[in-house]
């Protein structure tokens, strides 16, 4: 049986197939020690069943190991939304309102949209290095999609920007790393870190301001959003 | 770019519109949806925050014409009626807005200044902060202001809620699907929350309720350990592993503060509903202190406020 | 017998409440959503139009929350939510109320009184006659009031529209889909209602506007034939086979003109949006003078007397 409604696959079907190119998902598992690798698969054979626009790529995280390694995939079920870049990652079971992030991540993939504006552009042209964004959500968050949506627009804004959605609940050690007890948390190169949902230019403006600490060494934390501060 | 989030230029290459609306809750949504229908041209700057406040409640049962259904839904639907009736949104903050010599208003938003003849303020409430000692330090480690967003992480574990009202109320039934415990602090001895609300919460065996109390201080290291309680027996430190917190809310009406009056609780002082203290300035839903803070009543205050921004201009006969 | 429709009796055989609700519109509708979720023991007295004005709408577009509807689907979400939130609906009209010495109203209903601790006045209004001869007269057999009701008698015929507000070109519009021809009279020479049906409506191809125009006399034998009118250019008559008259509504204020203050145009005085000159009667929708009179707007002003109802009640902490 489905997951989706007939009515909403139908919808959701529609969407996919009006997209200009097609999106591949690239799904790690493993058979054992993973609660939410059988329900993420299950979740994204339903999606990929809907049009083919939308393909799944299976690989096993214990033997596909070279791959593995090369998409830099650390904990399962991992997938990453390929379009036109390979830069947007999720961990974890996408369901709630992750499953609406979800189909976002897709839609954008399929339709190349990404980050724009003065901001944005400012900060591709000023990155010196690659950034790692970690978004934590909980599928009952109804901030985090957008937190997600940005930090992965921005990834697809800027080939130095990676962005990877984590489910909170479902990697507790790595939550509880960052000391993650609200969502939505977004972390950058495990420095910068800012509570709830900003616009993706207000993300790129701070980030842009926040550069020359990044390069600072230190293993000092801030909040990214108090580099928008005019004394800052 | 998507339809709808192209901020058209005027002839002077300037952002400029009959009438802005700041914020994107129900209030200036629905002024949105009225303000496209009287044919003039508008846009919603909305802030951080698309769709507002109700954009993030789980379950709306009480909007007359809906059916039980959840905020998101609802604001998706009020969004999409706006966006098609021609809305431009910008997803900008206002910072300021000012009168200008000769008339019109220059509103400085995120993307620069934007002109206009009229102005709407929608920018509803965020949440109060209790003001104790431990709540800044502790907010997204154990302190929050969002159980629908963060019970998860308290799942089997005991929180403590601060509050009596509607959200305090709602909120804590939430919790109760998660924490073993929830216990529910309230400054007075009854709870202001509608009893179809309150009576589910008294009768649920995993809540105790703590009257005439008050919450003085958040203590941890790294993240919540135990709060500091004023109750009618005497200070009392019990542990907790979360506070979330819903003592009200507090009106967006900073930027707005030298260009209307506001009332001492920092809501914009409105007569009519929905008229300022400046003529071409009005306000609606959550900001205002008009009585009730729902999503019906900001939506017919946006209504208001849209009928009375045409009819100011001169549009409506 | 319906659930929800039979009246409860008292302990002494009377019919009493909390609260009762004069009027079923959508005020009427939300103000009992509301008192049912506060959990007060009420009733709707909805008179002998259930659903109100807005339910005789063959298209509502600009309820926020719900994709353009017909009046009926949208008041009948309303109507069940409250059902289904325990609302009790009679199907009376209150022909007089008045306070009872020692506390408490005295509602006189076609099925006998009905007492209360407080009253919320939603009656609404009805549309405003012409006075012009002959209206009386063909009432039914070619003077209209309602396009919604009566459009198919006029499949292929002419009629005439009377008006220039949002409810006059809307109806116009609805009885092109019937008419073979619409001539809308307006004693103005542009029109009221909003840009977006305004433009529509003169985009006809089968409606024709005479401007700075009044009817003076509809004529005929057994049904309506012609109309007379006053034009810029004089007097003329014209044939016609119908009339629609939309030229405002008269609040339904009647019952209650000995227990609250009445404005001049005979709409219920208020302050705070619901509160009336006696402290426990409240009004809400088109009964009031409030700014713009719609469904969101009377539905808003529904909720908000329901709260303060309960508030004065004392049963809100
Ligand atoms: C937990 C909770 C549960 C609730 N449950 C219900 C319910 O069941 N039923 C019900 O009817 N109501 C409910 N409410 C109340 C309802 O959500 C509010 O009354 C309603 O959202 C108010 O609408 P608003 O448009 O006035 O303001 P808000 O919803 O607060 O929207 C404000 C908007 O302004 C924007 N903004 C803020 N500052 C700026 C700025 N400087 N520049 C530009 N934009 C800005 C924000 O981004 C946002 O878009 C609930 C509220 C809460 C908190
Ligand atoms: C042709 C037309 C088109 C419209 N189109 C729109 C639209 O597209 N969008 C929109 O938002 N609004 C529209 N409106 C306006 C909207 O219908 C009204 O604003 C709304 O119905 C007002 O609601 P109310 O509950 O205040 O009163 P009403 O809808 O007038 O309801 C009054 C209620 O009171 C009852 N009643 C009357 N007298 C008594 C009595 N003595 N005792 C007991 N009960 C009594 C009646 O039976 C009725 O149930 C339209 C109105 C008209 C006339």
């Amino acid at each position: 049986m489905g997951l989706l409604s007939a009515a909403d696959a139908e919808k959701v079907g529609r969407l996919f197939q009006d997209m200009p190119r097609s999106v591949t998902l690239r799904l790690y598992t493993q058979r054992l020690n993973c609660e939410g690798c059988l329900d993420t698969e299950r979740i994204l054979d339903e999606l990929a069943g809907l049009s083919d626009k939308v393909k799944l790529e299976k690989l096993n995280a214990l033997t596909d190991t070279d791959r593995r390694e090369a998409d830099a995939v650390e904990f399962v079920p991992a997938f990453i939304v390929s379009g036109a870049n390979d830069r947007v990652r999720f961990y974890g079971t996408p369901s709630g309102y992750e499953f609406s992030t979800l189909l976002t991540l897709i839609t954008d993939a399929g339709a190349g949209i990404a980050a724009a504006g003065p901001d944005v552009d400012a900060l591709v042209s000023a990155l010196n290095r690659d950034l790692r964004i970690r978004v934590f959500v909980t599928p009952t968050c109804p901030h985090c999609p957008r937190a997600a949506v940005a930090a992965a627009r921005l990834a697809a804004a800027s080939p130095g920007i990676r962005a990877e959605i984590v489910e909170a609940e479902e990697f507790p050690a790595l939550s509880m790393r960052y000391s993650v007890q609200g969502v939505p948390r977004t972390v950058v190169e495990d420095r910068l870190f800012f509570e709830g949902a900003v616009p993706e230019t207000v993300f790129a403006k701070a980030l842009t301001a926040a550069l020359p600490f990044l390069s600072e060494p230190g293993a000092e934390v801030r909040d990214l959003l108090s580099f928008l501060e005019p004394d800052a | 770019l998507k339809a709808g989030l192209i901020p058209p230029a005027s002839s002077s290459g300037e952002r400029s519109f009959d009438v802005v609306t700041a914020g994107g809750g129900p209030a200036g949504l629905s002024a949105a949806l009225y303000l496209s229908r009287y044919g003039m041209r508008h846009a919603v700057l909305e802030g951080w925050q698309p769709g507002g406040q109700a954009a993030l409640t789980d379950r709306i049962e009480n909007y007359p014409g809906t059916g039980p259904t959840t905020g998101e839904a609802l604001i998706g639907v009020m969004r999409s009626q706006a966006l098609s009736a021609g809305t431009v949104f910008l997803s900008e903050r206002v910072s300021a807005a000012s009168a200008v010599d000769g008339g019109g208003l220059l509103i400085e938003a995120d993307g620069g200044p934007v002109h206009a003849r009229a102005l709407i303020i929608a920018t509803g409430a965020a949440p109060a902060r209790l003001g104790v000692p431990g709540e800044e330090k502790f907010y997204g480690r154990g302190v929050s202001y969002c159980a629908t967003c963060d019970a998860p992480f308290f799942r089997g574990r005991h929180v403590m809620v601060v509050g009596g009202g509607d959200s305090a109320v709602k909120e804590a039934l939430h919790l109760t699907s998660f924490a073993s415990r929830v216990t529910l602090v309230h400054r007075r001895d009854a709870l202001r929350a509608e009893p179809a609300l309150a009576d589910r919460l008294l009768a649920s065996p995993s809540v105790d309720v703590l009257w005439n109390t008050r919450l003085l201080e958040i203590r941890g290291t790294s993240g919540v350990e135990s709060a500091l309680l004023d109750t009618p027996g005497g200070q009392s430190e019990i542990q907790v592993d979360g506070v979330f917190v819903y003592v009200g809310r507090k009106p967006a009406t900073e930027p707005f503060a030298g260009l209307v009056r506001l009332n001492g609780d920092g809501t914009v002082w409105t007569r009519d509903i929905v008229l300022t203290s400046h003529d071409c300035v009005f306000a609606a839903g959550d900001v205002t202190s008009n009585p009730l803070r729902q999503v019906v009543t900001a939506a017919a205050d946006g209504a208001r406020a849209a009928s009375a921004a045409w009819h100011r201009l001169g549009l409506g006969g």
